[in-house]
């Protein structure tokens, strides 16, 4: 048992212990500290997780626990993207009244458990990690207890987690009950013979509701802007991006590494589901007037654009994703930086409390509108070349599949729609004028530092891609496909 | 790759002019200013450079350099010109600075504006440069961004927004669909390298399926289409051209719309030569759309600036008649058409401007009789809508007739109806701009107009309406750097023709010519 | 036990579960939902057991308890919102938490 | 050396001295007459067969098109560059005393050069595009000068409507010219002469049609029926500019083109060529016997002797149609500039029932007036006798309908002409201002005697030896020739000179008796409402007005409101809206109720189990 | 022939013990689909001991009818919960929703129909003895990885539950 590959997470998990016994101990006037302190330690781990190299895949706990390029790719985009939230919710601690150790705490939990996700090679310690993600999700959504919207967003994420953890445990007893196993590699290698077996089918159905909620796939889509709205901001970003990319990575390690024959029998389903889940995303949001659930619904779209990738059932497509992933991240961790510290001045996150926003703060209103464009996928920034890979694989599967080109069509169509409200937000940014009675607002050095990382970030990707997209091909080596 | 190619530099100068604006505290505007015009200037100097530097007689692409930038789906920044574009650099590099100069109208957020408007002119500049698809569009998205922001920041009149989001829409769409026939294209070729110099010679000599070819091909052309406003995807076009700020619309109008036609020619025609026959016959009656269709639509207009898109629109017809001739001589004169248009777009666009500031309204039927009171800009205004009527002199005739004839052999009956559309029509809205705005006698309410007299002010417009005069009076100056690269795309184009059913087309022309016969009675009236 | 064979475990375990499934659709206490998530989660163990049992695997009990063990967490977090809620709004309906919509 | 001149006068005065009268009339006026010297110099060295016959030089190349530019010197365009720039010349130095009060005179000039320019390309060009370049730039030349002053409405419109007129007719002739480069192959006019004679066919079933598309720029420059309509109107432009484009050059360079491509025009071509010529000559003079604008009369004098002139070419008789082409070039010359001698002097009065009396105030101008209509009414021994006699004698040989209708056309030259003469110049003054007139300055009178010898003399040596292209047949002729000539027309072909002489002395005898003292016209009272009909022109401005407005402006609206409700409207708007429809209808799912979006989760399973494995 | 019996006697009782939970057509009071809750797993841990998972079954009683369902009924007497309130009864959402699971149902019964009946033939009888020990070794050698997970699963939701549920803190 090669315990000591379990190091980072297990950094991770002390690291959060740690925060919260200091909490207890430490004056009320330093918990500001405890956040920078958080995000340092998570820093400090990300910097770290670059002295381990793994050439080739490495297993613990009887193969349940991988290390491969892949599980250190994600591990690495989670504890980037958890630095950056900790530092967003140190912004964010005024708006908490109780409890932010334990805040940082969570997310430090749940960080591990996604770290944990990222190496799952067994339907269990999916399961486990899933859970330690949702449950932590569950305490984080809900946070602000004295806010209605948020215990409600806690209520239906909750309600709908349990629905679809109830499905995936279904699922994997079903998986477990015919392949008489379940780590992947026992299933990959009775795959041949059990992926007739409807029960088993039935079983793999069942495992993909449960991970389609987490990614927020049609049609386990609908609780996504309810809860993003209603979290708290930080919470909101850890979710789109974390959440997002733990049910990723986890359903491609399942159907690339476990069952890829029944994924490569499955691309219609596939391409039907990111399609529609593409079009839903972006029509429910072009009414949108509040930006946190307009990024919800955006977030649905972005969830069908990163099943492109799946629905491709290629190397190509798979790197694509995880490019795209690796862009997603600074994105919507720059647009929720920006909406975070604007709802500091005003408890709305309506649209038109963004307005003027280039006067308040100019740095705000280019990091938002940056993001916007980033998401609409325009060049130079990293949107577009992610969705650039993204189409190139989907396309490349065309010659197979008619049925691929339909769905390059709605993609199109998708961003297209997306362009709308994207600039429609831009135009809220810079056309209008600030009210007189708002301020300009002062950004603190840590968070402007944490923009300008977002910001170069997307610009590096969008423009000088070739090493991320190298080391997103590497990642995805591991896969049986 | 040791040393940087002038075109690298080229590209350079808008883009280190945007990263010194950025830096720049917002209240130095003069230095602002002087940082656009310099490195827009620059940039100008180095294109006559390149210009005058290109050895026609060579056919592989000059001032080269290629650097690897993903290397696993073989994308590389490779940059150079060969004769399609030589003189689509110089005329974008022209207008780019006359573009900088007539931004003295901008009176709000100077550092924003200067900044796009240089990155602007760096990817139209880059898109025309770039031998690497996917920088080709590349280039040309990140110089699309900045137009949107333009027309919705600095634009005017009353329907700004809705002109942006309608403009917005529309060349996305017509960009992702030229950009999945891009992919597409890359993959069928076999998935190795965007470097459209290697892909063409590649296809060239391994053609791809004609199945193939006619499921990229559509998706090229209309996607580019729509980016040059073909009809019927035009009517983005003047509107965004009405709202946009003078310097987005001289630069979008004049260079970066000719993007799309140049994918045509460049990646569309030499790379899939058998589905263009098929498809050409659809673009050679769509462009009747533009030119005619257009052309009636513009003299319904009342608004200067909607006239001026609206013609536009129909000279785009021109170009994509040239290139559907799928001739030397049609894609020559699709390209001096480009060239003509860009520069004769820019110029009406920025008096138009200059006119704007000075009425706040261009609706006809309020101003009047301007001449007398502006005669610099008059002249200079008339001059730029009879050359927009095809007045030889100007480089629009040399270009309109060589499509022409180009384009009669195979289109006669479309060619003749172009022919209707550049001489009758043309004229006909063109005249009455003149006839309403500046001749006749001068309405109230507008005597205070001042003229531009500063030599400085001056310089665009004379830049502009000099290159136009220059390039007419001497055509050759751009033909002989055109026709080797010309004449490849056509001998590509050619050697399918050979292969598909030659007896199609023989009949096509004789019932065409027939047609003729029949009609030119009626058209004569 | 030579009649009964894994289907019959299976099928009840199905109907159970979508017993729990349709108090989920149908309930509007969000207590009463809960417990409905919970019948389901019972649902999933009772045919991880079968499974375990008819395939000599202990593996599915193991995630039987680890099944449990989830009900157990989600279930107490569940219930301190509720409490958290009922305090705010003085209801556990789910009709009353509709703030965010559309 | 000729062609550039102008264009560096029109060049300079744009860039230096557009405020300078002086200056600019002195550049144009210098260039032109330098023109005219070294045109008259290199006759008199090379004689009218130059050796170095055509030079070009490499415009633009393409493939197979080829645009040389190059000049073309034989007698034809010798012939035509000497009525160009000595008429020319003649009006741009009258131009300088009638526009000496103008403050835009600097403009004028640089217009005046440009379009000398323009007709000198024209006349020396060697291929069919060059040609259709200056073609263009003699419009819009034209354009400038008759719109010069623009800010009257009329002048404004008439230069519209001359500029697109002429289009129109370009239109034609670039359909003709791509028709002829695409079945010969060539645009230059001597290898298309050679390819047409090596191989009469060479042009196939499209002859006819080439031919008449051609004719069509002819129609639109010359001024033919139907395209007619745009020269009287203008007359709205200075009137040195009528007399230099409507009555010397510009409507000329139909006819010279004609002859220049003569080679391409078969049979059925010149057929409709000849009846458009004759129509348009009777119709314009049917028109001119009611109009009271001298310049207006003028104007329809020059339409119906440009018929003549096409319907001379369309008879095969492309020298008789130069040699009347120069004559009349110098006596319409000579009867605008008398025309705009007593406009300036009646203080810009056109209607010649204002006039009256004039004799005795203008006797220099009278005079030379006299001696111009004289010529045009084709009255021995001036010069337009011996050209309209030619007409007249082939028209008796080649279509005697034709021929009675010239005949007839003659009459009424006669007839309209005397009577501007007899209103305007004779009887007793009608208005003030005709009552007070002066003699013009000696700038503006001296270009009329200069144009009066021509007028007079330009019969007397004929043109028929350039073309025959035997000998040198120059300024010096011989005094025995030149008696000959003087009464050959009545040697060789008695009846077409006396059909001729007669017809015009029936018409100055008509004109004598109805207009002699006459203070009113009394033709309307003799013909009633015809006489309105032909007033107002035949209603043809009007006719094409609806025309136009039914056709163009109708398919502009249908454009229009396609592009504004179809594609603006019904497409994009319809997309919009649909979108923007859906994206709310999908919302309403977003109830905010759990047990909704539980609901939606069930039937999402539902679904995907049944869309996968419901059919097994 | 026992055990067939109770299998098919606890089946039924587990089902209409569910059933009543989620639809009791007599009462809406959330303690009496707790009750029926408890009946539920009561009848179940007898299915598990018939599946022969003795230690399952055991906790299954401990964890759920002594802990979970506690909870429950501590916290609808905390608040007081009455009744389900019978606001409009919408019979088309339960329409769908009957229909959907319906689907769901008949699906997955489908599905189980196709396993080849072998199973339950008797060719290969079943020996596994879910046993504590055996579990008690896999757990803590073999799945010691989630096992940990668990525990901070668990931490995780006390301290959440702890923070939500608090009256004031601090």
């Amino acid at each position: 048992m090669n315990v000591s590959l379990t190091i980072l997470e297990l950094a991770v998990v002390s690291l959060g212990i740690a925060i919260l016994l200091v909490d207890l101990w430490l004056p009320e006037q330093h918990r500001r500290l405890l956040g920078y302190t958080a995000a340092a330690g998570v820093g400090l781990i990300l910097v770290a997780s670059f002295l381990i190299s793994v050439p080739s895949a490495e297993y613990a706990f009887g193969k349940m626990y991988v290390m491969d390029p892949l599980a250190l790719f994600f591990k690495r985009f989670f504890l980037l993207a958890g630095a950056i939230v900790l530092l967003l919710s140190v912004e964010f601690s005024d708006r908490i009244e109780t409890g932010i150790g334990e805040y940082y705490t969570i997310i430090l939990f749940a960080l591990s458990g996604m770290m944990f996700a990222a190496s799952a090679n067994d339907l269990i310690l999916v399961f486990v990690a899933l859970e330690l993600i949702t449950v932590a999700f569950y305490v984080l959504t809900s946070f602000q207890r004295n806010n209605i919207k948020s215990l409600e967003a806690g209520v239906k994420y909750l309600i709908l987690g349990a629905l679809a953890s109830a499905f995936m445990v279904y699922g994997i007893a079903l998986i477990f009950g015919t392949a008489n196993s379940t780590k992947f590699g026992d299933i990959l290698a009775v795959a041949g013979s059990v992926s007739s077996n409807p029960l088993f089918l039935l079983g793999i159905l069942f495992v993909l509701v449960g991970l389609g909620f987490k990614i927020a796939a049609f049609p386990f889509q609908m609780w996504a802007p309810d809860v993003y709205q209603g979290s708290p901001t930080p919470t909101t970003a850890l979710l789109a991006v974390g959440s997002k990319a733990a049910g990723i990575v986890l359903l491609l390690r399942i159907l690339f590494s476990a069952v890829p024959q029944i994924a490569s029998q499955w691309t219609s389903l596939l391409i039907v589901i990111s399609g529609v889940t593409i079009l839903y995303g972006n029509l429910c949001a072009l009414p949108q007037r509040s930006l946190k659930r307009l990024l919800g619904y955006s977030s649905i779209a972005h969830a069908g654009y990163l099943l492109l990738g799946v629905a491709a059932v290629s190397m190509a497509g798979s790197s694509a994703i995880l490019y795209y992933l690796l862009g997603y991240l600074f994105t919507v961790l720059a647009a929720f930086t920006v909406i975070c510290i604007v709802m500091r001045e005003v408890d709305n996150d309506d649209i038109s409390s963004f307005e003027g926003l280039h006067a308040r703060s100019p740095l705000l209103a280019a990091t938002l509108s940056l993001a916007m464009i980033s998401l609409a996928g325009i060049p130079p920034l990293a949107g577009f070349f992610g969705k650039f890979l993204l189409l190139k694989a989907v396309i490349e599967q065309g010659a197979n599949e008619p049925g691929y080109y339909c769905l390059v069509i709605v993609a199109l169509v998708g961003v297209v729609i997306s362009l709308y409200y994207y600039l429609g937000v831009v135009r809220t940014v810079y056309w209008t004028n600030p009210s007189p009675g708002q301020a300009s607002i002062l950004v603190s050095t840590p968070v402007r530092f944490m923009i300008y990382a977002c910001i170069v970030g997307m610009l590096y990707l969008g423009l000088l891609p070739n090493a991320a997209v190298n080391l997103a091909i590497r990642a995805v080596q591991v896969f049986h496909l | 790759m040791s040393h940087i190619s002038t075109i690298t530099f080229l590209l350079l100068w808008p883009f280190l002019g945007a990263i010194v604006i950025a830096l720049l505290p917002r209240d130095f505007r003069l230095a602002i200013r002087a940082v656009a015009l310099a490195s827009t200037l620059f940039s100008l100097l180095l294109a006559i450079k390149v210009f005058l530097q290109f050895d026609a007689s060579l056919l592989a692409p000059q001032f080269v350099q290629k650097v690897l930038w993903v290397e696993a789906i073989g994308i590389s920044y490779h940059v150079g010109v060969d004769g399609l574009n030589v003189g689509l650099i110089l005329m974008g590099a022209i207008v780019a600075f006359a573009a900088a100069c007539v931004s003295s109208e901008i009176e709000t957020r100077h550092k924003e504006y200067y900044f796009l408007l240089l990155v602007m002119i760096g990817g139209i500049l880059g898109a025309f440069a770039s031998l690497d698809l996917f920088f080709f569009y590349f280039f040309h998205e990140l110089a699309l961004i900045p137009t949107f922001i333009m027309i919705g920041l600095w634009g005017k009149g009353e329907n700004r927004i809705y002109a942006t989001y309608k403009i917005t829409i529309y060349l996305s769409i017509g960009a992702l669909l030229a950009l999945i026939g891009l992919i597409a294209l890359y993959l069928h070729a076999g998935g190795t390298t965007f470097d459209m110099i290697a892909l063409t010679k590649q296809l060239s000599d391994s053609p791809l399926a004609p199945e193939s070819q006619h499921l990229i091909f559509p998706l090229l052309l209309f996607g580019f289409g729509i980016l040059v406003s073909l009809w019927p995807f035009h009517t983005w076009a003047p509107l965004g051209y009405a709202a946009a700020p003078t310097a987005t619309a001289m630069l979008h109008a004049g260079v970066l719309k000719k993007f799309g036609l140049y994918g045509l020619i460049r990646i569309a025609i030499p790379m899939m030569p058998e589905a263009a026959h098929s498809w050409m016959h659809v673009l050679a009656f769509l462009c009747l759309g533009n030119i005619l269709f257009c052309g009636f639509v513009a003299m319904r207009q009342k608004d200067l600036l909607l006239l001026i898109g609206n013609s536009s629109v129909a000279h785009m017809g021109f170009a994509f008649l040239g290139i559907a001739s799928l001739n030397l001589i049609g894609i020559t004169g699709a390209i001096l058409v480009m060239i003509a248009h860009g520069l004769l777009a820019a110029l009406t666009f920025a008096l138009a401007g200059y006119l704007y500031r000075q009425t706040h309204t261009l609706r006809m039927d309020q101003i009047k009789g301007l001449l007398p009171q502006i005669p610099f800009v008059g002249t200079v205004s008339i001059m730029a809508l009879l050359a927009g009527c095809g007045l030889p002199g100007f480089a629009n005739f040399v270009g309109e007739v060589t499509v022409f004839f180009g384009a009669w052999k195979q289109y006669p009956f479309v060619t003749a109806l172009s022919v209707w559309g550049a001489l009758v029509i043309g004229g006909v809205y063109m005249l009455r701009a003149i006839r309403t705005i500046f001749h006749g006698p001068a309405n109230e309410g507008f005597n205070k107009m001042t003229d531009a007299v500063n030599p400085l002010t001056r310089l665009p417009y004379l830049l502009l309406l000099g290159s136009l005069l220059c390039f007419g009076f001497f055509p050759r100056l751009l033909s002989d750097k055109i026709k080797p690269a010309a004449d490849a795309v056509a001998k590509l184009a050619a050697v399918a023709r050979e292969s598909s059913q030659p007896i199609e087309s023989t009949e096509a022309t004789v019932t065409a010519s027939s047609k003729i016969a029949s009609s030119v009675p009626t058209s004569k009236q | 036990m030579n009649g009964v064979g894994l289907e019959h475990y299976l099928i009840v375990s199905a109907a159970l579960f979508c017993i729990g499934l349709f108090g989920v659709v149908t309930r509007r206490s969000v207590l009463v939902i809960y417990m409905s998530l919970e019948l389901m989660l019972n649902a999933a163990n009772l045919a991880l057991v079968a499974m375990s049992r008819f395939n000599g695997n202990l593996d599915g009990q193991i995630m039987v308890f680890f099944t449990i063990t989830v009900a157990a967490a989600e279930v107490s977090v569940g219930l301190a919102l509720i409490v958290a809620l009922y305090r705010k709004r003085q209801s556990t309906h789910v009709e009353d938490l509709t703030t965010m919509k559309l | 050396m000729v062609l550039f001149l102008p264009l560096l006068a029109a060049i300079g005065i744009v860039v230096f001295a557009q405020r300078n009268r002086d200056v600019s009339a002195a550049l144009s006026i210098g260039a032109i007459v330098a023109g005219f010297l070294l045109t008259i110099l290199f006759v008199a060295i090379n004689g009218w067969h130059p050796i170095t016959g055509q030079v070009t030089a490499l415009w633009f190349a393409v493939g197979d098109l080829r645009i040389e530019f190059g000049v073309r010197l034989d007698p034809l365009s010798l012939l035509m560059l000497l009525v160009v720039t000595g008429v020319g010349g003649a009006i741009h130095i009258y131009s300088r005393g009638y526009m000496r009060e103008d403050p835009n005179a600097g403009r004028f000039f640089a217009s005046l050069s440009l379009f000398t320019f323009s007709m000198l390309g024209i006349v020396l060009s060697s291929g069919f595009m060059q040609m259709f370049i200056f073609w263009e730039l003699v419009g819009v030349s034209s354009y400038l000068l008759i719109g010069f002053w623009y800010e009257r409405p009329s002048a404004a419109d008439a230069s519209k409507k001359a500029f697109l007129t002429n289009r129109l007719g370009d239109f034609g002739f670039l359909l003709g010219i791509l028709m002829v480069w695409a079945s010969l192959g060539s645009l230059d006019f001597q290898t298309l002469e050679s390819a047409v004679h090596a191989n009469p066919d060479a042009l196939g079933a499209l002859a006819t049609c080439a031919g008449l598309l051609i004719f069509c720029g002819a129609v639109g420059k010359s001024a033919q029926f139907p395209l007619h309509v745009w020269l009287p109107d203008a007359m709205e432009g200075p009137t040195p500019v009528s007399a230099l484009i409507h009555a010397a050059t510009m409507v000329a360079a139909g006819v010279y083109m004609l002859c220049r491509v003569f080679f391409l025009l078969n049979a059925p071509a010149l057929e409709v060529i000849a009846w458009i010529g004759g129509f348009t000559s009777l119709l314009a003079a049917v028109i001119a016997i009611q109009q009271n604008d001298i310049k207006r009369i003028l104007a329809y004098s020059t339409l119906s002797q440009l018929g003549y002139m096409v319907m001379a070419v369309g008879l095969h008789g492309t020298t008789p149609a130069m040699y009347h082409l120069t004559t009349h070039a110098s006596f319409k010359a000579l009867l605008f500039l008398g025309a705009g001698s007593v406009i300036c002097a009646l203080h810009h009065e056109q209607d010649i029932w204002k006039m009256g009396g004039l004799k005795k105030r203008m006797p220099t101008t009278y005079w030379t007036f006299l001696l111009g209509t004289l010529a045009l009414c084709g009255i021995p021994p001036f010069s337009g006798f011996f050209s309209k006699d030619e007409i007249l004698t082939q028209a008796f040989h080649h279509n005697p309908v034709l021929f009675g209708i010239a005949v007839l056309v003659a009459m009424l030259t006669a007839f309209y002409m005397f009577r501007l003469i007899f209103v305007a110049f004779r009887g007793t003054a009608r208005s003030e201002a005709s009552a007070h007139a002066h003699e013009s300055p000696g700038i503006m009178t001296s270009p009329l005697v200069f144009l009066s010898i021509p007028t007079v003399f330009a019969g007397f040596w004929g043109i028929e030896g350039l073309f025959a292209g035997h000998g040198e047949i120059g300024m010096a002729h011989s005094p025995e020739s030149l008696i000959g000539h003087l009464f050959s027309p009545f040697s060789h072909a008695p009846a077409s000179a006396f059909a001729g002489i007669g017809a015009a002395g029936f018409g100055i005898m008509a004109a004598w008796r109805l207009y002699q003292d006459a203070s009113a016209d009394p033709i309307p009272e003799m013909i009633g409402r015809l006489s309105s009909v032909i007033r107002n022109r035949f209603y043809f401005d009007e006719i094409y007005g609806k025309l136009i407005a039914c056709s163009h402006d109708a398919l502009a609206q249908f454009s229009d409101s396609v592009d504004r409700w179809v594609i603006g409207g019904l497409l994009v708007k319809g997309i919009h809206g649909t979108t923007d429809l859906a994206g709310r209808a999908l919302r309403l799912l977003q109830t905010g109720n759990i047990q909704t979006y539980a609901l939606l989760f069930a039937i999402g399973v539902a679904g995907l189990l049944y869309f996968m494995l419901g059919n097994p | 022939m026992t055990q067939e019996i109770l299998f098919y006697v606890f089946s039924f009782l587990t089902l209409l013990s569910g059933i009543l939970v989620v639809a009791n057509p007599v009462s809406r009071n959330p303690v009496t689909s707790a009750m029926f809750l408890v009946l539920t797993i009561l009848f179940m841990a007898g299915l598990f001991v018939l599946l022969h998972a003795f230690f399952l079954a055991a906790v299954q009683i401990l964890v759920y009818a002594g802990a979970v369902i506690v909870l429950f009924l501590f916290v609808i007497m905390l608040l007081d919960l009455k009744e389900e309130e019978t606001r409009r009864v919408r019979k088309i959402g339960a329409g769908i929703g009957i229909l959907a699971v319906a689907s769901v149902f008949g699906l997955m019964a489908r599905t189980i129909g196709t396993i080849p009946p072998t199973a339950s033939s008797g060719a290969s009888r079943p020996t596994l003895e879910g046993l504590t020990a055996p579990l008690g070794n896999a757990l803590f050698k073999q799945y010691l990885l989630p096992f940990e997970i668990l525990s901070i699963l668990l931490l995780v939701a006390m301290v959440g539950v702890i923070l939500l549920s608090k009256k004031d803190l601090r």
